[in-house]
Formats: C-alpha cells, structure tokens, sequence
C-alpha cells in the first residue's frame, strides 16, 4: 500500500486474460471427448483467476494472512463438494 | 502530552503526535488516536445511534434480555400445552397445533440467533476486544453500529411474522425442505418469507461484526500485546468469528434459494421439480453445527478469565488451550452431518462423521481439564461470577458427555429426534447461554456500568438456577430415552408415552421455577444500574487491560495514552512479587518488590 | 483525510484490506455453496445440456471481455492514485463504472430475451441455477458499480480517496472472479 | 439404572446398538465421576485462606502440561474404542442388510403411514398388493426388508423397540430392513416435524406369531390364489 510499490503490468495481464478467454471458448469447439474439453475450459478458468487474483488483487505481495484468507475458503468448499458428491450425485 | 483527547477528536489533537511515533516504533500496526468519537453528543448520537463500542455492547445486551423473555414466553407455553395437553394456558389460551409448531420454530431461532448471539458475540465481543486489546475502539465504528441497527430491525421482521396471516414461521428452526419450500405444506405463507428475512438480516448483521472483531483484533492492538499476549476470551472471541465467516456462508446461498423456491415457484429443494431436499440439510448444518461452536467459544471464553481471576492462578496451559480452540474451530467445521445420520443420507458417510465429531471431544476434553487444574493450588474465592464459572464446567461437563450418546452413528439411531437430543443440546446451549452469560454479565458489570450488583441476590439467582436447570433437563434424557418425539403438541396421543407423562408435568414445573428465578437477575440488574454500589476501576483486582480503564469507561476508553503491555494476561500470584497480580500494562522496572 | 502521518495513514489502509479479505473469504463460501450445489445437482440430473445450449456463448464472451476490462481499468485507477495522478483516478474509475454498466446491460437483454422465450427461474432447475447464480453475481456487481460511484464522486471533489481504491479494488475483482468460473459453469459446459 | 428408561428391545439388532451405549454411558460416567469429581475436591481443597498465595502455574511446559496432555490422549483412545465398536454396529444396521423374507413397502404422507403389502405373489405392482392405512403386519424371527418412501415432505419412521429410524425424503427410496424377536404391538411415531398434524401421527407395527401371521394372511387374501392354500382347501 505504500505509495512507491512497484506494481505489475496491468495491460500486459489483461491481454493474457483475453488470450485465455479466447482459449477458453475455442476449447468448446475442438473435437475432443466431453470430459476433456471441460477439463481444459476449467484449467483455463482456474489459471485466470489466479492470474487476477495474484496481480490485481496484489496477492503476490502480500503476506501469510492474506494467502489464508484466499486459499482457505476455496479448500473448504471444494472438501464440501466433494463430500457430498456420494450423498448428492450417487443417489443409491 | 497533550489534553482532551479524547473528548475533543475529530482533528487528531496535536499533544498525541509525539506519542504516535513512539508507539509506532513499538509495534509498526498501532492505530492512531480516538478517532471516532465524536464532539457531537445529542442524546441521539451517545445513547441511540451511537458508534462507542461500550454502547453498542449494552444495546446488543438490552435487545437480547427484551428478546430472552419473549422466547422464555413461548417456552412456557409450550411446557404447560406438553404437561396439560390442550388446556387453556393462563396468559395464551388454547394452543392448537399450528400455533404448536410456530412457537417451537420461533423458539429456537430467537433463543439462538437474537438471545445467544447477541449476548455472546455482541455484547461480549463488542465490550471486551477493544477494551481487552488496548484499543480506543472497534476498527469500523460506524459499520458496527450498523451490524446493531440491522439486528434490532431483523427482531422486528421476527416478531412482526406473528402477526402476518397465517402465523409466524412452523417449520421447525431447522426450516427443513420441502416443508419450508412449499406454503401448502405448512398453512404458513409469510411467516416462512419474513423468517427468512430475518436470518438474512441477522446474518448480515453477524457477518459485518465478524469482520469488524477480526480487523480489530488484528491490527489495533496496544504496543507489546503480541497474540500471545491475548487474554483468552479474544482468542475464543476472534475464531467464533471466523468460524461464522465461513460456515455461513452456504447457508446464506441455501437461504436465498429457498426464499426462491417460495417466491418464484423454483425448484431447488422440492423434489417433484428435479430439486434435493437433502441438499438444504447438508447447507443448514455445515453451518448450524459450527453455529453451536460459535456460541461456545465466547462463553468458554468468559470462564476462563473468571476462573484465573478468582482461583488468583494462571490459567493452566495457556498456550494448549489457545492450540485446542483453533482445532476446534477447524473440526467444528467437518462434522456437520452428524446431524443427519438417519436423515437419508448415503450411510457410508455416517462412519467418517461420526469420527470426526468424536475426535471434536479430544480439545475440548483439553480446555475441561485445563480449567479444572486451573483450580489445583489456587485461592479460590467464591464470588458470584466464579460460582457461574464453576457451575459452567459442571453443566458444560454433563451436556458434553451427552453428546458422545448422540455422536456414535448406531446409538443416534435410537435417540435422534428424540427429548434426549432436546435435553443435550438444551443442557450444552444453556450452560453456555445462561452459565457463560451470567459468568460474563456479574464479572463485567462493574465495568460495563460502574456499579457492583447485589451478592445475595446474585448468590440466590445462582443456586435457584442450578438446582432448577438441572431439575428441568435431568428428567428430560429420560423422556427422549423413553423415545418421546420432539416437536409434538400431545404426549399423551401416544400409548407408549403414557408412563412418562407424569414426568412431564414435573419438567414443565421445574422450568416454570427456572424461568421465574430469572426474574431475581433482573430485578438485580435493573435496581444496580440505577443505585448499586459504586465500583471501583477494578474490584476484582484482575490483570487484563480492560480494568485498567475507568469504570464504566469514557468515550475512548483511556485518557491520553494507550497502555502499553509488558506481560501476559494471567500473571497471578507470581514469585518474587508482593503483589499478588501484575497488571498486564504495568511496566517492569516498576515492579516493587 | 488529510492525515500526513504515515503511520495514520497505513493503518487505515491496513484495516480496510484486512476486513475487505475477510468479507471476501466469507463471499467465497457463499458463491461456493451456491456453485456446489450447482455442479452437485447438475452431475446428478442428466438432460442439462440440452437446456444450457439456449444460452447464447457470445453475449457471454462479451461479457467476460467487458468484466475482465473493467478489472484492468479498475487497476489502473489505483495506479494512477498511486502516481498522485488525480485526473487518471477519475477517469480509470469512470471506465470501470461504464464497463460494470456495461455487463449489466448485457445481462438484462440476456434475461429479458430468455423471459420472452418462456425460459424462467420456474422452467426447471438448470434456470433455477441460472438466475441464481447470475443474480447473485449481478447484484455483487451492482454493489460494487454503486462503491466505485461513491468513490469517483469523492475523487471528482478532489479528495484523496487513497487506499480506498485498492479496497474496493479488492472487492471489484473478487466479483470478476466469480465470473471468471460462471461462465465456463454456465455457458460452455454444455 | 438410567438406561432402563430405554424400551425394551425386540430386534435382534437392538442389543448391539444397546450394548454400545452401555458402553459409551459406562464411559461417559466415570469421566463426570471424575471431573466433576476433582473440580467439587479442588473447589474446596483450595478455597481461599489468609496468608496462603496461590501457586504459580502456567502449565505451558511439558513436565506441568503432561497433566493435560495424559488424560486428553485417554479421552481420544476412549473415543476411537467408542467409535470402532459402533461402526461395525452401524454397518449391520444400515449397510449389509441380510436378505429379507417380507417385503413391505412404506410410504409416509401427511399424516399417515401408507403401508403396502405385495401380497403372496411377493411382487409390487400385481393386483393382490394390498394398501393398509398404519398398520404394519409381520412375523415374529423372520426378516422384514421394508422400501421406505415420502409422498409429500419429510417423515421419520421411528421403531424405539427395535433400535430403528430412518427418515424418508420424497424423491428418494430407503431400505430398512429388522428382525423382531417378540410378538406383540409397538408404536410407529413420526419423528421428523412434518407439519400441523406430526404429533399424534402414529402407527402400529403387530408382531405376530408365525401362526398368527399365517392366519392375518389367510384373512387378507382368501382367494385362492397360491397353489400352496389349495391344498389346504377341504
């Protein structure tokens, strides 16, 4: 937060969110097996958010507290889905 | 340094600069001076709409006494209709089922989310960081006088849903699908939708004090109180918060798919439609299970600083106790489908839930041992918060091991939804509502208001409280065990409950007597605010920082100078020393010994 | 807010980033209960693809294009708060509301024009799913268009509104985010 | 003893789950014995006298903290035994259900247990199936398999004296299987909140005798419709 920190290339980041963006929808179109492709188009989400999270968000700049935060809540919900995967989606 | 800071803020004051800096060299994270208080003090902005921590406390303290006795209202008619089924009940009338299941809905929702929260977190948490961590105030002031405002206007959606057509909510606190999802089910229409409302403003309101506790605990800070330095109760405090941080919030998406479903006619939790109404279980208790811990933790909380001051001791195992809270904290999170294992989901589930809430034991057997060899080789006096505090770890004993019962997957398959989950959870919340409360409120009191309150009185509130809690929730494991159904309007429409009745009548007698000694509190509280004794700063010779403030504390909480602090919160009877405490801000070389 | 002292003035900022992380983590498990229960009942329920196929992949390629945009402007805004560069602050957060407008607008045509084709919240659970998911997130973005109009009001008065803009910041990109997973969710899935 | 408060048991299950909670109450008893116990000694040993300082104890070492340490790793081994016994106990209840010789179908609805028998053709869907409104007829020692199902909201079928509940959710099939060891005739509670009419919603299961049973079947389905009664016919 201090005034002189130097900070990423804003313009440069947007331009590989759009390329991913694009990847991301091109992905849909090739022809490959279903699970493939939604594993591609979800990759592709994933390292974008990374990459708003670390640069625009100053993540890589900020401390243990933070990266917490971030990260936590995500682990938390991901083990919630999981665990519910054989209650929800295997109905018996 | 300086004069008036306090009272005269707005414009940081020019004597508290140099102060600044130098404390800035002692810890990077201060905050500054009182910036919140404000030179406009109308009646208005100190007593209504105010953003002074200490108000906002006592407010979150009146709300959840007002709210305490409409719940406490609700239960007695719901005893006197169990214990003398479909008589007129003096004071309500004739209780058909409907209105039954209104009251046991409304019953719990009020007593958890507007009694228990707002005494524990509210009250407590809103009283105590600030003043506990030598700050001048809550990080966000204004945010958290909005978090009040939003509760008080959310107990007005709940009590307002008595009186829409068709009654308040009846679908249990639970609000299971697809009762809730669909009016025909239920008769009831908005009552559901205003329930709702209110959890969405109750949450919201718990999430912005969430956030304000953690901020504040983190970063206000007095110069040299490390984290380890934290009295306990901010510990407890800061992961109940984070705990409801991040249990809540699928229960928040859970909510508004529900209102959906009862508004816009979706299917999320209706089956015919292609909805799931486990789906609403498994949100409501990844939430509802760590809720209970989140009233726990500030009640635990408020014991043991009862307990070091009283038994003149250290707590036993500082640092253990704060280690266990945190994996509380964390299992509170991963065992929520204990409550659901006859409820239909898959039952290969069951065994790892079932561990997982067993191992949630272990910690909190630490914290129960810790406390009571907290004791050993103390000087313990018996004042009337100590006695609340002694009788928490009895009762909180008894509720807990209960709990064992009902965490073993194959015997919950016998008392689930049964009078023995009634009277485990009753005796669990209870001991931490009413025992952890009361520890809290006689301990604090002299500094929330300046005034001591009665001992007699105090003493005799405790001993009718005891001996009736016990008399109201013994009896009632052997009701569920017996199998007695929750949520029924009438025993006696069952043959194999015929022998318990009698039973019955004596638990509905008994909380009568539990309620009525309630009023022995406020009788003491009101006539003690208005003309007890005048309290010291700190009549309890206790070491944390907050009796180090004037009783009750200004605007601003110290005058010129935060405290600084040079040692733990629970230097009692150390060696070496003549006294037989060290306040926590009072510097070595000071030390007379 | 004229507070020279540094300390005075990183310790606000300090306080801000905390409790708008802390509100973030709490939003993150809300927005994830909802996306669980999405991705839990949409493996379950067969036959979802044949419903997600009428949304339309290019109005929301437009979409992510205008919110990933609005990120960057929304960056640069406190870049150029970062320079003293008040002008490039107004200007930055004008774009970031126009663009944030912008999303919106396309939204609604995308809802109004699936209302006209009888696909409502009520037509089955994939549209349950779909408005809520999207309403959820549109009125996040709403909440943080109405924040950045407070503080493009605050700048255009000439006041510094400082650490401000990296808190809202936080909060502006944290909803770009959960589009960023909304709509492969929703719209490629298929 | 409190446990006598229990019902009394007629499945052959029941014990199992029984004998755990004996188990778990033995348990559970001594720590309140113990605890409770120690706080009652310490509150009196220790009591405030003149001239007596408290000792300083911080209990964080290891040689002090050992005293916390000791009995939490007792409470966490108690807690593992509690647990291995009961999941062997849960898996028979509600995982490996042994083949069954009666097949009943339950279906809750407000308010009532709608309760289908296949008949003696042993199949659903056939026209000897017969609906019973709350009654549920079975034979003593013999394996009752019943597929459990919701019309409306949820119910819970609750058997206190066979040690079984099981909630049912529409939209979704259960099973459920008991053996009862005593004739006789228990009640069926709902136990899940399931709107105005869930107090007093309440069936009958009869054990009957294998003797009896036979007799209610005659009763039901005197045509003759299995190859078996006709030779029973004069």
């Amino acid at each position: 937060m201090t005034a002189d920190r130097a900070h990423p290339n804003y313009v440069a980041i947007w331009v590989w969110l759009v390329i991913l963006m694009l990847t991301g929808v091109l992905a849909t179109l090739l022809p490959l097996e279903k699970s493939a492709v939604i594993g591609l188009i979800f990759a592709v989400a994933a390292v974008k958010a990374v990459l708003v999270a670390l640069n625009y968000m100053h993540l890589k700049s900020e401390n243990w507290l933070i990266y917490a935060l971030a990260i936590v809540p995500v682990l938390l919900v991901v083990a919630m889905t999981l665990v519910l995967f054989p209650d929800i989606v295997y109905r018996h | 340094m300086g004069e008036g800071t306090v009272a005269s803020p707005v414009k940081p004051p020019q004597g508290i600069r140099p102060t600044m800096s130098h404390r800035a060299r002692v810890d990077p994270i201060r905050l500054p001076v009182a910036r919140t208080a404000h030179e406009d003090r109308s009646f208005w902005r100190t007593y209504i709409f105010s953003t002074d921590h200490k108000t906002i406390a006592k407010q979150y303290l009146f709300l959840a006494l007002f709210m305490a006795l409409l719940g406490g209202y609700l239960v007695y008619v719901m005893r006197w209709q169990l214990a003398f089924p479909d008589t007129s009940i003096p004071g309500f009338g004739f209780v058909g089922p409907e209105t039954y299941n209104a009251l046991t809905t409304n019953h719990g929702t009020i007593m958890v989310f507007f009694v228990a929260m707002p005494i524990l977190l509210g009250a407590f948490g809103n009283f105590l960081i600030p003043l506990m961590i030598g700050a001048r105030d809550m990080a966000f002031p204004r945010l958290n006088m909005l978090s009040f405002w939003i509760l008080f206007a959310s107990s007005l959606v709940i009590m307002s849903s008595f009186f829409v057509p068709g009654g308040a909510a009846a679908a249990g606190w639970t609000g299971y699908a697809p009762l809730s999802a669909r009016t025909e089910y239920t008769g009831v229409n908005w009552g559901i939708n205003l329930w709702l409302l209110a959890h969405a403003l109750e949450f919201a309101s718990f999430l912005m004090g969430g956030v304000n506790f953690l901020t504040t605990a983190i970063t206000m800070r007095a110069p040299g109180m490390t984290f380890f330095r934290l009295p306990l109760l901010v510990w407890q405090q800061m992961t109940a918060s984070v705990i409801f941080l991040l249990s809540v919030g699928p229960l928040i998406a859970g909510a508004v798919m529900l209102l959906m479903d009862r508004l816009l006619g979706t299917s999320f939790f209706v089956p015919e439609q292609g909805g799931d109404p486990l789906l609403w279980q498994h949100l409501f208790w990844f939430f509802g299970h760590p809720e209970v811990y989140v009233l726990l933790m500030p009640g635990l909380g408020a014991v043991l600083e009862v307990l070091a001051v009283f038994s003149r001791k250290s707590i036993f195992g500082y640092r253990w106790i704060i280690y266990s809270t945190i994996s509380v904290g964390f299992l509170s999170l991963i065992v929520w489908a204990h409550h659901m294992f006859i409820s239909g989901m898959d039952p290969r589930l069951a065994m790892p839930f079932s561990i997982t809430t067993i191992l949630i034991s272990v910690p909190i057997a630490l914290i129960v041992f810790s406390m009571i060899l907290t004791l050993w080789k103390g000087s313990i006096r018996f004042t009337p918060p100590m006695l609340w505090a002694l009788g928490f770890i009895v009762m909180f004993i008894l509720g807990g091991l209960t709990g064992i019962v009902l965490g073993s997957a194959p015997v919950n398959i016998q008392v689930h939804g049964t009078y023995f989950v009634v009277a485990h959870f009753h005796t669990v919340l209870l001991s931490v509502v009413i025992f952890g409360s009361f520890t809290g409120i006689y301990f604090w009191f002299p500094k929330m208001f300046g005034r001591m309150m009665n001992v007699p009185l105090s003493n005799l509130h405790f001993l009718l409280t005891l001996i009736f809690f016990n008399l109201t929730f013994f009896p009632m494991h052997a009701v569920g065990l017996a199998g007695m159904p929750r949520r029924i309007t009438n025993p006696l429409q069952y043959e194999f409950l015929q022998p318990v009745q009698s039973l019955n009548v004596y638990i509905t007698l008994s909380a009568l007597g539990l309620t009525l000694a309630q009023f022995l509190f406020l009788i003491n509280f009101v006539w003690s605010i208005v003309a007890g004794r005048k309290a010291e700063d700190n009549p309890w010779e206790s070491a944390t920082l907050e009796w180090t403030a004037p009783s009750p504390p200004p605007h601003g909480n110290w005058g010129d100078t935060i405290p600084t602090v040079y040692r733990g919160p629970y230097e009692y009877s150390p060696p070496g020393v003549r006294e037989d405490f060290l306040p926590q801000d009072l510097a070595p070389s000071a030390r007379s010994d | 807010m004229r507070m020279a002292v540094v300390s005075e003035q990183s310790a606000p900022a300090r306080r801000g980033k905390i409790a708008v992380w802390w509100l973030i983590a709490s939003e993150v498990m809300i927005f994830g209960g909802a996306l669980s229960c999405y991705i839990l009942a949409r493996t379950a329920g067969p036959g979802w693809s044949a419903e997600a196929a009428h949304l339309s992949a290019i109005l929301a390629t437009i979409n992510t294009f205008v919110l990933l945009t609005s990120s960057m402007t929304m960056a640069m805004a406190f870049a150029a708060y970062q320079k003293a560069d008040q002008r490039g602050v107004c200007r930055f957060l004008l774009c970031t509301i126009l663009l944030g407008l912008a999303f919106l607008g396309i939204k609604a045509y995308e809802y109004i024009s699936h209302i006209a084709d009888g696909l409502a919240p009520w037509s089955g659970s994939f549209w349950s799913f779909y408005y809520l998911l999207t309403g959820l997130h549109a009125l996040h973005v709403i909440a943080g268009i109405i924040v950045n109009i407070i503080l493009l009001l605050a700048a255009g008065k000439g006041l510094h509104t400082g650490y401000r803009i990296e808190i809202a910041g936080l909060y502006w990109h944290f909803v770009d985010i959960v589009w960023i997973f909304l709509f492969p969710l929703l719209y490629l899935s298929y | 003893m409190f446990l006598n408060w229990l019902p009394e048991n007629v499945s052959i299950h029941g014990a199992e789950i029984d004998s755990i909670f004996h188990l778990i109450y033995y348990i559970t008893l001594a720590w309140f014995i113990v605890t409770v116990g120690a706080l009652i000694v310490f509150a009196l040993l220790f009591r405030r006298r003149d001239g007596q300082r408290a000792a300083y104890i911080t209990g964080d070492r290891l040689p002090h903290a050992a005293w916390l340490l000791i009995p939490t790793a007792l409470v966490l081994m108690l807690d593992l035994w509690i647990d291995f016994r009961g999941g062997d106990a849960w898996a028979r209840v509600k995982l490996h259900a042994p083949p069954s010789e009666l097949q009943i179908q339950v279906t809750g609805k407000q308010f009532n247990w709608e309760i289908l028998y296949p008949g003696p053709d042993g199949r659903f869907g056939t026209p000897d199936d017969l609906q019973i409104d709350n009654e549920l007829h079975v034979a003593v020692n013999r394996v009752v398999g019943l597929t459990l199902k919701s019309k409306d909201v949820i119910h819970s079928l609750y058997l206190p004296n066979l040690r079984l509940q099981q909630n049912v959710i529409p939209g979704r099939e259960f099973h459920a299987w008991f053996q009862a060891t005593k004739p006789g005739v228990f009640e069926i509670p709902c136990l899940e909140l399931c709107g105005f009419g869930h107090s007093g919603m309440v069936g009958h299961l009869i054990v009957h005798t294998a003797e009896e049973y036979d007799k209610w079947v005659k009763e039901q389905w005197p045509a003759p419709s299995s190859p078996l009664k006709e030779s029973d016919q004069p």
